[in-house]
């Protein structure tokens, strides 16, 4: 039976029912413990499993590496992506790299939730960034970027069971969005893109928040005759290409659509992947949707100017077809 | 102290609380866009600790920095069009709440990543040592700073290069939602002092007298090439962490406690037992502070919007476009 | 008058002829008073303008921050390429956007030297990645990647003069390499790409200690009557997007060389730029040479094995003439 | 304390001495690849440290970790093939000197970023806690090491949580080039844990039986749920930082001081003294030990280096090849 339950709810629903099955998970992380108090975690599993932290992005991130590796898994929590940016040794030089450097001997199963990704609320330049791109270069990593409820759920639920560190996407402005999410537990394998809309004219990479904006898009192009295709990663690491590929052979067309900045984004890795091993069948130039290359501003008329939304995507789609 | 001190002093408390008090209610209504923390309860702290600096000396500031930069003497007309958004405030509407700044005043902005501004500080305070100025750095920050990476480090490199630098550790025994017991391990802030051999202090933050010699002694030290000190200063925020913050992890009753302890309204009491000021005089000089703020808003209101294309500019030194 | 001399002198060189230039030009970072010893920077300059510092990266970088904003212009040190993981907020969160958030009012004029950047010595995963592709993706950064002394001292001299934050890579097997360095004082803009080899068959894009397997794959591949044009781009930010396109024009045939992981690297940000902006010039795919997708190893067979190098530049280019 | 416990400390101390002997020279001779740091000096820290854990119990180690792992239980054999680079190794060849790990013997890994086993220590401890477990964590760090973030916001997160963590400083007076008093603001660095309200504590580190009970007590105290403790051992590095340092940062005379202090010969005399152990027995057990590290060097040699495309694997826990 499916129920019609919010981005966010399917998170915690994910998390609570990984919680029950697995006494070994547990949250840390900075002021979770109130803002999940309309939630039933802190209640049903206490303070012992949802743990607030002090303001230490590198003991989080550490502390929960060492808890992996002794057989814990835990789900650690930073607020915003910008704050990645304080424990990038601990995510890049530690956890990614632990089972390696150790020739495959440790299990470093943890899940880095990014609570607060994204930016379109005038949060300023260290409050709203999009760095996933920077974690595809990191191999050991895995990368989660859901865009629905029901994605985010069994994808949570995968990262959680996954032998391997998860990094996990929340776009700020997705949690109170609703879709259906059935009611029996499932998961999503991590590497599977969706198909979110076929289509047979160019196809539309897209991910987080904005897949919405490419679903618009899409909708607005087929009055005007344009047949788009969205194909939504959901991971970033593992990366699904053949599902990309297979949808670029039947198009010949492809816009990439991310919020980051777009010089080194993630949609400079899809085309070159493209313009690589399936060059053949492109038929235009590769289109890029990105933020502009700048720090996000605060004002709204520049945040405006600055992101990539619905109306660029249609832009971009309509220069190559 | 020095009369004109005092009255500065109660002026610019004024100045925060009158300012803070509008942000905030323009906030709710919905007429000031993205985060905003207020600073309410707290101004003894700014104001007793920059009246203790001199113009040209520097302070690094927080997410919560509209106290600090009003106290370091900040213009509340571009201050509050940055609020705003609009093209005239401080950054032209780049920076918002958390990133003002106004280095001609020294203030090397407000920061929106907890405890950032510590170790950059300590820069300033080396760049001053090495141009053979006389000029301090003080650097504001929280309890929940305290346990930041940026803490450890700035202070311990500043003790090494005995630089002139103030930490001023403003424990209003929250950090966001989580109380100052359950983050920090250690009771007084000003204990981790011991950690670089520097000098650790305890300062009641809602006595602007008290603050204020503290920080004179510190700076003091530090323009004589004595090296830096730790204050802490034990105070309290009356509002949420941010604008629009439920506040479910504090009683009210707690809250309202502190209320009685209103830094300014204890500060106006000496001046008056003092013989200092009148009532009146006081009145006076709150009102003049409504009208100044009243007329910053009105500014902001004025103030254009920046043209979309604005967005492109200030990414680099070189003028013009530069977005590749 | 021309002499020979090494990379690393080359630097040196630049740094002493702006220290002494530019009282406000200081060095900081850890043990770096010994390192120069066989240098004449510490003793012309003495302790206060070439500190060593604790281990502390965050300091080291914010402290360079602070003082370049009140007016001093800071080389800032960080040992390794890896150790920049360790203060990457500073670089990122304050260095890179503070002239922007506080609306253009602050001159972050500070460089960013990374003393070791690279592989090749069997110093495993955290002594030895490359990152430059993180730092294209950061507005408000430049990013200096030499490969000849000639560059390197030319390049860092304008480095310091720059009123932009500049990151400044280093590879550790330049080090000792000779070159031709005028004894006049000179600069090279940032932005200017250098055309190290002319050739009309494919464009290699190279830069770094990679450069010079670029240029050694072409003079192998004359042999087998390939002619390749070598492109070095100097500096990966600013880029000199119109050097790259003019080669690409009239080659029709790209391979980027690169010392880090693939996914998500700088190869994918130039192929990406070449497939969207110079599409119809394009005659056959477009190919990255990079790391293989890993931490690196240790193990020289291992290491040898992930990292790219003269034949792989080889290999690729004859997939796609 | 037990006589078996005082024989495995001198043989472990041996151990130590003489793996660490041939490391520097096989490196020298261009048979090790990659960067060395070895522990000749400071072998009393690593075993009086470990010599007061259990098996289960957890330790964090360094880039000068071999004495580390010596000291918690690790095979000779499995070291030296990583250090040469071979698939018998510890890690398969993939991680060298800088990253040797037994899980099993809960060694959780020497580190190649300075400090940041320390927050990995105290998940470590948290684990144990929340599993019900009574084991322990220990983190050995440098004193330059303590001059970084992870220091700060490990033990400040360990003590809030009061988890069974130990802290271990080894001071040796440099980090690489730089001297302790020209990076570390505190003559002591056990005065540190004033700043987290936990015990501090300094020890002659090259006195092996000091460092031992002090180590137990603090292991005592973190079984019984007390909490953790800071602990600086006072020690010396023999050598250069890495293998082929040339050392112009410190004069032969000082090295050659505390070469006097050998924490090796320091503990014989003890040993005969109390009449526990006869020189020659002494001597036999060394002899044991130069074998046994001769054996684990035939045996590195004798071992294969891994195949170009093992490099592909142990990215990822799903087995196979996993580069995309
Ligand atoms: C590195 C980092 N982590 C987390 C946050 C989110 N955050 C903003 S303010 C704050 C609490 C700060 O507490 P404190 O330092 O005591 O300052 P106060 O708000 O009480 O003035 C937190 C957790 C942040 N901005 N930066
Ligand atoms: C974050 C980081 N910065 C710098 C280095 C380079 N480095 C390796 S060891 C070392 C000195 C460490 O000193 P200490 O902690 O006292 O340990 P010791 O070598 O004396 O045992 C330095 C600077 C590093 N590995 N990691
Ligand atoms: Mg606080
Ligand atoms: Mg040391």
């Amino acid at each position: 039976m499916d129920r019609e339950i919010t981005f966010g709810d399917a998170v915690i629903e994910a998390l609570q029912e990984e919680m029950r099955r697995d006494p070994s998970v547990y949250l840390a992380g900075e002021c979770i413990q109130v803002s999940y108090d309309r939630s039933p975690l802190l209640e049903e599993f206490g303070p012992e499993r949802v743990r607030d932290t002090p303001i230490s992005e590198t003991a989080i991130i550490a502390s929960s590496l060492g808890a992996a590796v002794t057989g814990m898994r835990p789900v650690a929590h930073i607020m915003f992506t910008d704050f990645l940016c304080c424990c990038m040794d601990e995510i890049v030089n530690q956890v990614a790299k632990i089972r390696y450097m150790f020739g495959g001997k440790a299990n470093p199963h943890l899940v880095i939730r990014v609570q607060s990704a994204g930016g379109g609320r005038s949060a300023a330049a260290q409050h709203a960034q999009s760095l996933e791109s920077w974690f595809i270069h990191v191999p050991g990593l895995r990368v989660v970027f859901p865009s629905t409820p029901y994605d985010a759920k069994g994808l949570m639920k995968t990262a959680i069971r996954s032998d391997d560190p998860v990094m996990f996407f929340e776009h700020n402005q997705l949690r109170r969005i609703k879709g259906l999410v059935p009611e029996e537990e499932y998961t999503i394998p991590l590497g599977d893109a969706d198909l979110k809309r076929e289509g047979k004219d160019v196809t539309v990479f897209a991910y987080g928040y904005l897949l919405h904006a490419a679903l618009s898009a899409a909708e607005s192009l087929k009055k005007e005759g344009v047949d788009v295709e969205v194909i939504d990663p959901r991971t970033l690491s593992p990366l699904d290409k053949d599902a990309i590929f297979k949808s670029v052979k039947k198009t010949g067309r492809l816009v990439t659509v991310e919020e980051g900045a777009k010089t080194g984004g993630v949609g400079a890795e899809i085309s070159a992947l493209v313009a690589d091993e399936v060059f053949d069948y492109i038929d235009a130039p590769i289109k890029r949707v990105a933020a502009l290359n700048t720090p996000l501003p605060m004002s709204p008329p520049l945040e405006k100017f600055v992101l990539p939304n619905e109306s660029k995507i249609i832009e971009a789609v309509k220069t190559i077809v | 102290m020095d009369k004109e001190i005092m009255t500065g002093m109660y002026r610019n408390m004024c100045k925060i609380r009158r300012f803070e008090e509008k942000v905030s209610e323009l906030f709710a209504a919905g007429r000031i866009p993205g985060f905003v923390h207020v600073y309410i309860g707290e101004e003894a702290v700014a104001v007793g600790a920059c009246s203790a600096l001199m113009k040209n000396d520097y302070i690094t500031s927080t997410h919560r920095g509209h106290g600090h930069c009003i106290a370091k003497g900040g213009d509340l007309k571009s201050m509050m069009a940055e609020l705003f958004g609009r093209r005239t405030g401080y950054c032209k509407g780049k920076g918002g709440s958390m990133h003002i700044a106004d280095i001609d005043l020294g203030i090397l902005g407000a920061n929106g990543i907890v405890a950032a501004g510590i170790p950059i500080a300590v820069g300033a305070a080396l760049s001053a040592k090495l141009r053979g100025s006389d000029q301090v750095a003080l650097s504001f920050f929280g309890d929940g700073a305290s346990n930041r990476s940026t803490f450890h480090e700035g202070i311990n490199l500043a003790a090494v290069w005995k630089l002139p630098v103030i930490f001023l550790c403003e424990n209003n025994l929250y950090a966001q939602t989580t109380p100052a017991w359950a983050e920090t391990a250690v009771e007084d802030i000003a204990d981790r002092a011991v950690a670089y051999s520097i000098p650790g202090k305890i300062v009641d933050g809602n006595d602007v007298v008290a603050v204020y010699e503290t920080v004179e002694e510190a700076v003091k030290r530090a323009r004589e090439g004595g090296g830096p000190t730790l204050i802490e200063c034990k105070t309290y925020r009356w509002r949420g962490h941010w604008e629009g913050d439920p506040q479910r992890y504090r009683d009210q009753g707690e809250v309202e406690e502190w209320m009685k302890k209103c830094p300014i309204q204890r500060f106006a009491i000496h001046l008056m037992k003092k013989g200092i000021h009148t009532e009146e005089e006081l009145k006076e000089i709150d009102d003049a502070v409504k009208n100044e703020v009243d007329e910053a808003i009105q500014f902001a209101e004025k103030s254009p919007l920046p043209d979309p294309e604005e967005a492109l500019e200030d990414i680099y030194a070189s003028t013009g476009r530069q977005v590749t």
